[in-house]
């Protein structure tokens, strides 16, 4: 068994002020895998991807381990956590509007890190930034590379983006909503260029997003987050087939169909809770509708599902109650059937 | 002050830069005109005569010598007429005489800008140095003491009466201490280099003379370190805002995430942005600093343009008055000007649209 | 019955010095009743388009007309009682509410201003309530200001505002697009449900064709400043007769996670102030054939009330005219 | 900003105190370094501090202090004084000179040696053409030659004329702005002494870039505002070398001036007032002595103006009413009540016992006597205005108080002079306090203050014919050419004008503060100091 | 290429930082000003000089003008900050001063204000030809040096303080001109002016109604901010002779009387603290104001001072 390229245990930040955001996340990326992170916004999915590169926002605290390549990054000091950022493991963000810097050129941005942590120098990196800009499709590397990044359109902004994250040939890319601020047609492309990477460079990646279908996608394995927690994980496949979690489940269920069938969407009643307000217990009781009382005061700890189906090897769910472990199937006529 | 971003928006309407910028220039020129005519409103709006201001207590009882005194300096025409007059000298650079001093007006604006335009620069210099080390070092210190305590310090700058300080900084560093000259801008009878730019400093340097540097340098410290306790406040708290402003977008973010150091990303990827709206800043402290000089010349003995205006607006000297207006919105034009070549330079949005 | 049409509507913005036609020639119709889910990628005009129809940017060619009457564009004056029958959801929740008033006040102005100023002040309070409840929101909400709610809460006040006008037309620009998944839901269900109960019409404008799919009655395909297909919901979906229709159908990823990839679309817009000739997607036109990069193709019906504008269809017309089989082949 | 005409200073007589030196100079805490020149006084600079009141480098131009110095080095005069004494002209240009019978015509022998700074003669063409442009320019020392016809009666004789008898020539003649000018080099550089020299004549930029005449110095360099360069002139034709090879009179602050010669940065301030020299540091000496100014105050006589300040009986309120010890108190040792309008060093002035005394009973007494109802009087003043470290504003200020206390009620109204005097000329201003300085050496200078004078008709509005037995010692004493006769019937005038609405106040002191090297210094009235003579 | 109408797809919170999740930037309050200390200290000064104003009679030893002692005393003994030239009591002069500058300071802010309120939103509503020529006018003033404008109408007008607020209105108007009318162009394009605009508020009433409470949030920042400026500029004139009369105990004349006297330092010295912590007090507590404020609106505000 080879080393995860990212292994977390048992992570938690806490916020300035005390608050707890992320609560006891377990993460694990083997190489060439993609793992997706998926959860609504302020479920902590974006502070346990910035916690890995000792990004979290000033006063923030996380612990637990988190381990990148076998070396535990909390623990780095922030020179060690400098030479391995960019190098090692590197991100590509939601916009790249905004991500890229709109006053260098595409080809200093993607080349000073190399420069910097490589020592490469000029010309080669160069080369190898004409490289990158091809092996992200860009066309007309050369003349991109002298470009500013308000010059490229949308699409081939998140390319370079990702062109500079690859530039050091990391062994994680951690891709932050990729292509939320894209149209679906740019964003088909970028699915397929990451998917490409995956498979044609054995790039690791773990992918953050709240778009189940881009979860459905690309990714291996899928964690779903709730208020901090990861409240179900396994296969992508099979999670998202067989939803165990009532709120994996309610996700599903409020997203449009694709199969063409005109049905109404089905909305999670309430709307996901402050930091300053966690519920006890199961974060999720107030808005389940299948929740039991010990629901308000138990908190579940993610477990393996004991279903035994083979399907179910790898999953586990946080859930006292597990509604739908005997329906197995997503029900409502779901929308899509197991292969 | 418009907010940079408003700016940026009119420079990117432009087509091409050459254009923008004889666009700005021919409004700088209407600019001008206007200037002209409200110095001139305002100055013959003054009661007080400047024959009387001008001639002494006999020559003034002597309607001959008044008469030749009006008839010199153009008074006894209409006042539409004075002004078309003006008007029509300014455009082939005749400022007209001035009644203190007696000499074309572009003959004393040549003789004393470049002195004060020589404070304000060294004054801004120093600003624009310290300032944006100050202003950067508290942002990325945000709420810690050492942002607290540059705030403390930077409000105070821009708290402190620049004359006071004048006065204060006079008696302690000079009077007391005997550290600074605050008299001149050289030792006295020390000869000026060759006039090449006007600037002391500058021509001392192109006349390869050191030592004048040195003794033009350490006249011309403390009136600087005075004008710029403003100024050093201003850009102090305007750098601390835009680099937070920086500090909060995403690029910064991916820089770090990059694993550049810190002072690379601080000094490429954090001040170059952040320059924007401290550059506009700057130019407005200039003004600022043009204004300043009104108040601390006289305690300095500074033979410059802000001891000529108060002179002169005292004196009723309106050809001197009218000058001074004219080339003081000049140079707020220029400076505008060259603030907008500088984003330009600094952000390529401007530059490629 | 026809509550809004849109004819040739074309507008021009200028930027750089230069003119960009936002909206180049756009025509449809929203009737009573119904749900238009309007499409198209970002840059597309829509947004655009939907201010057009508000009256919030003028037209430089064309007309809009609501209930019969032109809709002019917005001056200093207020807006004629006739036209305040169109009522807007704006895109982003944190700015389409005043901060500095309360959201009771900013409902109850809808009240005074369409003509109900009569009532008196517990009237327009009841009035406020009872708007709240319909967009299922506590009543006390009224008292505070909006930075004490959620995305979708405000977007729930904004709605209770547009509602309290009485209005026959909504327009949802991206309403929903800037909330998280269960909100997008819950805020798409209530402007379906609202507009069943009150018989309004709803021009319903998103970047998101699956959501679309899903509330609407007719779909209408914007591409670069233009209406390229329009049609039945169930028609467009299934049976898209544009190929960019089809782009934009077939780049949604499932949520089956089967590993299927979307497929992608090459190229980008084009630059709207230097549109291409002819077809306006024929350089991104997987489909492209000699006269699309020549010929502006016509808005035709393909098969009922599903009209496209693509030569493909006009080709196949010629080719085989007793036909009348989709000659895409995309079913 | 003192500056406008207000000087114009000819004075008869009074010796000056001479400046002594003593004790130890502390260590000249230059700049960068000073100059890169040895210590002696032959080659370091003479630095002198000094306020500009600076405004032409042409003499026929120049009516003001500061210029007064510089002239006074660069032009040598027909005539001339010597040190502080203002009672003898001592010989310049002219060798030696004569008056007719009739007092009205003097003729000039001109010094065969004296040559100009470009080694060329000085002959009576250069003579004839520098009185009568001073004349012509009409700038403000015109009125010093008018009158007067001169004409040249061979190459080194002059003769001059003057319409009526004027017992001031030749201190007038001694005056810097009379100063003989190089008419070749003059016209070349386009002087003129035509009858339209007013427009003609465009030489004034020209004596600032290189001066015309034979004094002591030649000009090196003339900095408006900021300082005046002077080197010793080559060809000096007199038989006493000037000391001092360089001279640098610069612009300074008042305030600073004391820290630059206690630093040894210069050599002489001239003003600084005797508050600011009372804690001078050791090694550095100062003197008082009255300056040539007088202060007075003024209460309009115009009743449409303000029907209580043309009252006599609220003039005498006012008179009685100033603490005039207080005032001289505020301007420092060294300064003198000024008993009537004529400063101490002219004759004719008044002796001290003559001045009207404070009193403020007798002062109350003659407010009530007034029906004064208590309306407040404006008093008017030059509030940018300080001559010798003495404020307008503090003066003003003290007065107003003083006359607050024995119950009238004022109003202060400071503007700038060029404001101030306007309304001052106009006659407008209710209550006015001013300074005068001589314009020529006589005390005929001050029958202006009497009834209809350019100050007593036009800004009291003392109108000519309200005083007739005033008006007629004034007149006799206008023709008067006994010397004693005259100063006599001065006196009587100013015992009279102690009567009316104009009020002399105090003489401020001139202060110098100098280095112990500077020898000979002498306060010169005309000219404050001559750098020649200073060792 | 973007176009104006195009969406912002945005998750909102936990996007840049955790911070944003609790913030409160729409009530346009990021943070309460009074957990400040340097608030706390500009109130607290504010304050005992607004209490020194008020009071003045009862803490100043003695008459103000009185010109009673020996002059040029030093400080200590009888008169603890010493006499100035005319022999008046340097403390009593600087007490009664907050009653000449504060109350004037404050005036010459509300002109101010007033006139730049009114300017800017009419150059902001109507927009147009009387928007540049608002504008226009700004820049005039702008681009004339500030203390030649106030120097040139104080000598019109006369010198004296309230012809020196009047002066220095003229000049301070623009800035407040310019902060409103960018707001208001800001906040017009802002969405829910739109909807009102919809709902059928006219422009006015949408002036009234809509704009005015987030725009006089930030212009009472601005004023507070101000207020240390306008003694500033006060203080100036006087110091030049172009503002307080005497016998007015008026800190920059005083700061101009130590300037003439060197050797009594302290007649210069203490007014000029006195200005510096009036000045000082007001900074502190407009800048933790502003801080407070929203960053936009903070932005607006920066240009203006």
């Amino acid at each position: 068994m080879t080393t995860p390229v990212l292994r977390t245990e048992q992570l938690r930040i806490t916020l300035p002020g005390g608050l707890t955001a992320v609560d006891g996340v377990d993460l694990v990326v083997e190489p060439g895998q993609i793992v997706g992170l998926a959860g609504e916004s302020g479920s902590g999915k974006s502070l346990t991807a910035l916690s890995l590169f000792g990004l979290l926002p000033h006063g923030s605290r996380a612990q637990g381990r988190a381990e990148v390549g076998g070396r535990d990054v909390l623990t780095l000091r922030e020179k060690q956590l400098r030479a391995m950022r960019g190098d090692e493991v590197a991100m590509v963000f939601q916009d790249p509007m905004t991500s890229l810097h709109p006053m260098l050129t595409i080809g200093r941005q993607v080349t000073e890190h190399l420069r910097h942590h490589h020592g490469t120098g000029r010309s080669a990196a160069r080369a190898r930034a004409v490289e990158l800009l091809t092996q992200v499709r860009i066309p007309d590397p050369e003349r991109t590379l002298g470009a500013y990044p308000h010059q490229l359109s949308g699409g081939m902004r998140q390319r370079a983006a990702i062109a500079i994250a690859l530039a050091c040939s990391p062994s994680l890319l951690v891709a932050d909503e990729p292509t939320t601020a894209l149209d679906v047609t740019v964003q088909a492309g970028i699915l397929r260029l990451l998917d490409r990477l995956r498979r044609e460079e054995g790039l690791s990646i773990l992918l953050i997003t709240h778009d189940l279908g881009v979860m459905g996608a690309l990714t291996d394995r899928l964690a779903v987050m709730y208020a901090g927690r990861i409240v179900e994980t396994g296969p992508t496949q099979a999670l998202l087939t067989a939803p165990r979690h009532p709120y994996t489940r309610g996700l599903l269920d409020s997203l449009p169909r694709t199969d063409g069938v005109a049905a109404p969407l089905r909305a999670i009643p309430g709307s996901a809770p402050r930091l300053t307000t966690i519920p006890p217990g199961c974060a999720f009781h107030p808005r389940c509708g299948h929740a039991v009382a010990p629901c308000s005061t138990d908190r579940p700890s993610l477990l393996p599902l004991a279903s035994g189906a083979p399907r179910d090897e790898g999953r586990m769910l946080a859930c006292l109650v597990d509604p739908y472990a005997a329906a197995g199937e997503r029900p409502g006529g779901g929308a899509v059937s197991p292969t | 002050m418009q907010a940079p971003a408003n700016r940026r928006e009119s420079v990117r309407r432009g087509s091409g830069l050459g254009g923008f910028l004889g666009r700005r220039a021919i409004a700088g020129a209407f600019l001008v005109v206007g200037i002209t005519l409200v110095a001139f409103v305002l100055t013959h709006v003054v009661p007080g005569d400047p024959a009387a201001a001008a001639l002494g207590q006999r020559a003034i009882e002597d309607p001959a010598t008044v008469a030749a005194f009006r008839a010199r300096y153009g008074l006894d025409d209409p006042l539409w007429k004075q002004y078309f007059t003006y008007l029509f000298g300014l455009l082939h650079g005749d400022f007209g005489i001035s009644q203190q001093t007696r000499r074309p007006v572009l003959t004393d604006l040549v003789e004393y800008l470049p002195p004060t335009i020589e404070l304000a620069l060294v004054a801004i210099v120093i600003s624009l140095v310290v300032g944006v080390a100050l202003g950067t070092v508290a942002a990325l210190k945000r709420d810690r003491w050492p942002d607290q305590l540059i705030r403390v310090v930077s409000l105070t700058g821009v708290s402190v009466p620049t004359f006071w300080l004048a006065l204060t900084a006079s008696l302690i560093f000079s009077v007391k201490l005997g550290w600074f000259s605050s008299t001149g801008q050289l030792d006295p009878g020390y000869p000026k280099p060759p006039t090449v730019t006007g600037l002391l400093l500058v021509d001392s340097l192109l006349d390869n003379d050191p030592f004048t540097f040195q003794m033009g340098l350490h006249h011309i410290l403390l009136p600087a370190l005075v004008l710029a306790a403003y100024t050093v406040g201003l850009i102090t708290r305007f750098t601390r805002a835009s680099v937070l402003e920086v500090l909060g977008n995403d690029y910064i973010r991916s820089a770090h995430a990059k694993g550049l150091p810190r002072r690379t990303v601080i000094l490429r990827h954090v001040l170059r942005p952040a320059m924007v709206p401290i550059i506009t800043v700057s130019g407005l402290a200039f003004g600022s600093l043009l204004s300043g000089t009104v108040l601390v010349e006289s305690i300095f003995s500074w033979p410059g343009l802000g001891q000529y205006a108060y002179k002169s607006s005292l004196a009723l000297d309106l050809p001197a008055v009218m000058g001074v207006s004219v080339i003081v919105a000049v140079i707020y034009v220029v400076i505008n000007l060259v603030i907008d070549v500088l984003y330009g330079v600094i952000d390529p949005r401007i530059r490629l649209s | 019955m026809t509550l809004v049409s849109v004819t040739d509507a074309e507008v021009v913005y200028h930027r750089h010095g230069r003119a960009v036609r936002a909206v180049a020639g756009a025509s449809l119709t929203v009737d009573r009743g119904e749900v238009l889910g309007l499409v198209g990628e970002s840059g597309c005009g829509k947004s655009t388009l939907a201010k057009a129809i508000l009256g919030l940017v003028p037209l430089t060619a064309g007309q809009i007309e609501f209930d019969g009457q032109r809709v002019e564009p917005l001056g200093r004056a207020a807006r004629p009682m006739a036209l305040r029958g169109m009522q807007m959801v704006f895109q982003d929740p944190y700015s389409s509410l005043n901060p500095r008033r309360r959201i009771g006040e900013q409902i109850a102005d809808g009240i005074v201003l369409s003509g109900q100023a009569t009532l008196r002040k517990g009237e327009q309070r009841a009035r406020v309530a009872e708007l709240l409840e319909r967009v299922q929101l506590p009543t006390e909400f009224a008292r505070r200001y909006p930075h004490e709610f959620s995305g979708g809460q405000r977007q729930r006040i904004a709605i209770a505002r547009a509602l309290a006008a009485e209005p026959r037309l909504i327009v949802a620009d991206e309403a929903i697009s800037a909330l998280d998944v269960s909100a997008q839901a819950s805020i798409a269900n209530l402007l379906a449900s609202l507009v069943a109960e009150m018989n309004m019409g709803l021009l319903f404008i998103s970047h998101d064709l699956g959501i679309v799919r899903q509330l609407s009655d007719r779909i209408a395909v914007m591409y670069l400043g233009q209406v390229v297909e329009t049609g039945p919901a169930a028609d467009v979906w299934s049976r898209s007769a544009h190929p960019y229709g089809q782009a934009l159908i077939g780049a949604i990823p499932s949520v089956d996670g089967g590993g299927g990839l979307p497929t992608d679309l090459p190229g980008d817009v084009p630059d709207p102030a230097a549109p291409p000739p002819g077809c306006r997607f024929h350089p991104r036109c997987p489909k492209a054939f000699a006269p699309c990069s020549t010929l502006v193709p016509e808005l035709l019906p393909v098969a009922g009330s599903h009209l496209a504008a693509c030569h493909l269809h006009t080709h196949a017309r010629a080719e085989s005219a007793s036909t009348d089989r989709n000659p895409l082949g995309a079913s | 900003m003192g500056s406008k005409q207000k000087v114009g200073s000819l004075a008869l007589v009074v010796a000056l105190a001479t400046v002594g030196i003593s004790a130890c100079n502390p260590t000249p805490k230059t700049t960068a370094g000073s100059g890169g020149t040895g210590g002696g006084a032959a080659t370091k600079p003479l630095v002198i501090d000094t306020v500009f009141v600076l405004k032409s480098a042409d003499p026929a131009r120049n009516y003001e202090p500061t210029g007064n110095i510089v002239a006074r080095a660069l032009y040598d005069t027909l005539v001339s004084f010597k040190g502080a004494d203002l009672k003898t002209p001592v010989p310049s240009i002219a060798q030696k000179w004569e008056q007719s019978a009739d007092g009205l015509t003097w003729t000039f022998t001109l010094d065969p040696k004296a040559k100009f700074s470009d080694g060329t003669a000085v002959t009576s063409d250069d003579v004839v053409f520098s009185l009568n442009r001073v004349e012509r320019v009409k700038g403000n020392p015109s009125f010093l030659a008018d009158g007067l016809t001169v004409t040249a009666k061979g190459p080194e004789t002059v003769e001059v004329k003057t319409a009526a008898y004027d017992p001031a020539l030749l201190g007038k003649l001694a005056s810097p702005s009379l100063g003989i000018v190089n008419s070749k080099l003059a016209k070349a550089a386009g002087a003129s002494d035509a009858e339209n020299a007013a427009t003609a004549d465009q030489a004034e930029a020209a004596f600032a870039k290189a001066s015309m005449g034979s004094g002591p110095y030649v000009l090196d360099s003339f900095g408006l505002s900021t300082e005046v360069d002077l080197k010793a002139n080559p060809n000096y034709w007199g038989a006493t070398k000037p000391n001092y090879q360089r001279v640098v009179i610069r612009n300074v602050d008042a305030a600073q001036q004391k820290n630059n010669v206690e630093k040894g940065e210069s050599a002489l301030a001239l003003d600084l007032s005797p508050d600011q020299v009372a804690s001078v540091g050791s090694g550095v000496v100062s003197s008082g002595v009255p300056s040539q100014y007088t202060f007075y105050l003024f209460t309009n006589a115009n009743p449409a103006v303000n029907k209580w300040t043309a009252n006599p009986d609220f003039q005498e309120a006012v008179r009685r009413g100033i603490d005039y010890n207080g005032l001289l108190e505020l301007a420092g040792k060294g300064s003198r009540r000024a008993a009537g309008m004529v400063p101490v060093q002219f004759a004719g002035s008044l002796p001290d016992d003559k001045a009207p005394t404070f009193d403020a009973d007798a002062a109350k007494a003659a407010l009530a006597k007034s029906g004064y109802d208590g309306s407040p009087i404006e008093i008017s003043f030059p509030s940018d205005l300080t001559q010798n470290g003495v404020s307008f504003t503090d003066m003003s200020t003290r007065i107003s108080a003083d006359l607050n206390k024995i119950g009238i009620k004022t109003a202060l109204k400071g503007a700038p002079v060029a404001t101030v005097l306007e309304l001052a000329r106009g006659g407008k201003q209710q209550v006015g306090v001013w300074l005068w300085g001589p314009d020529f050496p006589d005390s005929s200078n001050y029958l202006a203050f009497g009834p209809g004078g350019i100050v007593g008709g036009k800004r009291v509005n003392w109108k000519a014919g309200s005083d007739p037995a005033l008006e007629s010692i004034m007149k006799q004493a206008a023709t008067e050419k006994d010397e004693a006769k005259r100063a006599d019937l001065m006196g009587q005038f100013q015992e009279g004008l102690n009567q009316g609405p104009v009020m002399g106040l105090i003489q401020p002191a001139q202060v110098f503060l100098a280095s112990k090297d500077l020898k000979n210094l002498t306060y010169n009235l005309v000219w404050t100091v001559n750098v020649a003579e200073l060792g | 290429m973007t176009i104006p109408d195009e969406p912002r797809l945005e998750l909102e919170a936990e996007r840049s930082s955790g911070r944003r999740l609790f913030s409160r930037k729409d009530a346009g309050i990021d943070r309460s000003p009074w957990s400040r200390p340097l608030a706390v200290v500009g109130a607290v000064l504010v304050i005992g000089w607004v209490l020194v104003a008020l009071l003045a009679p009862l803490i100043a030893p003695h008459d103000p003008n009185a010109q009673d002692f020996a002059r040029l005393q030093p400080p200590g003994g009888a008169n603890l900050l010493g006499t100035d030239g005319l022999g008046r009591d340097l403390l009593s002069r600087i007490v009664y001063g907050t009653r000449i500058t504060l109350p004037l300071a404050v005036l010459l802010v509300v002109l101010a204000t007033a006139v730049g309120t009114v300017a800017g939103s009419i150059a902001g509503y109507f927009g147009g030809w009387v928007d540049t020529v608002v504008m226009r006018l700004c820049d005039l003033v702008f681009a004339f040096p500030g203390i030649i404008l106030a120097m040139a109408a104080a000598a019109a007008l006369g010198p004296g303080l309230r012809n020196a607020v009047l002066a220095l209105t003229i000049v301070m108007w623009p800035s407040y001109a310019r902060v409103v009318r960018s707001m208001l162009l800001g906040l017009r394009e802002a969405e829910f002016v739109s909807a009102t605009r919809l709902l059928g508020a006219s422009a006015r009433r949408t002036l009234a109604v809509d704009l005015r409470p987030n725009v006089a949030g930030p212009v009472l920042v601005l004023a507070a901010l101000e207020v240390g400026n306008a003694v500033l500029l006060l203080s100036g004139l006087s110091f030049l002779g172009l503002g307080a009369q005497p016998p007015d105990a008026e800190w920059g004349a005083m700061v101009s009387e130590g300037a003439r006297n060197f050797d009594a330092w302290w007649i210069g010295v203490f007014p000029g603290l006195a200005i510096l912590t009036v000045v000082l007090a007001f900074n502190f507590l407009g800048d933790t104001l502003r801080d407070a404020l929203d960053p936009r609106t903070a932005r607006a505000l920066k240009g203006s001072s």
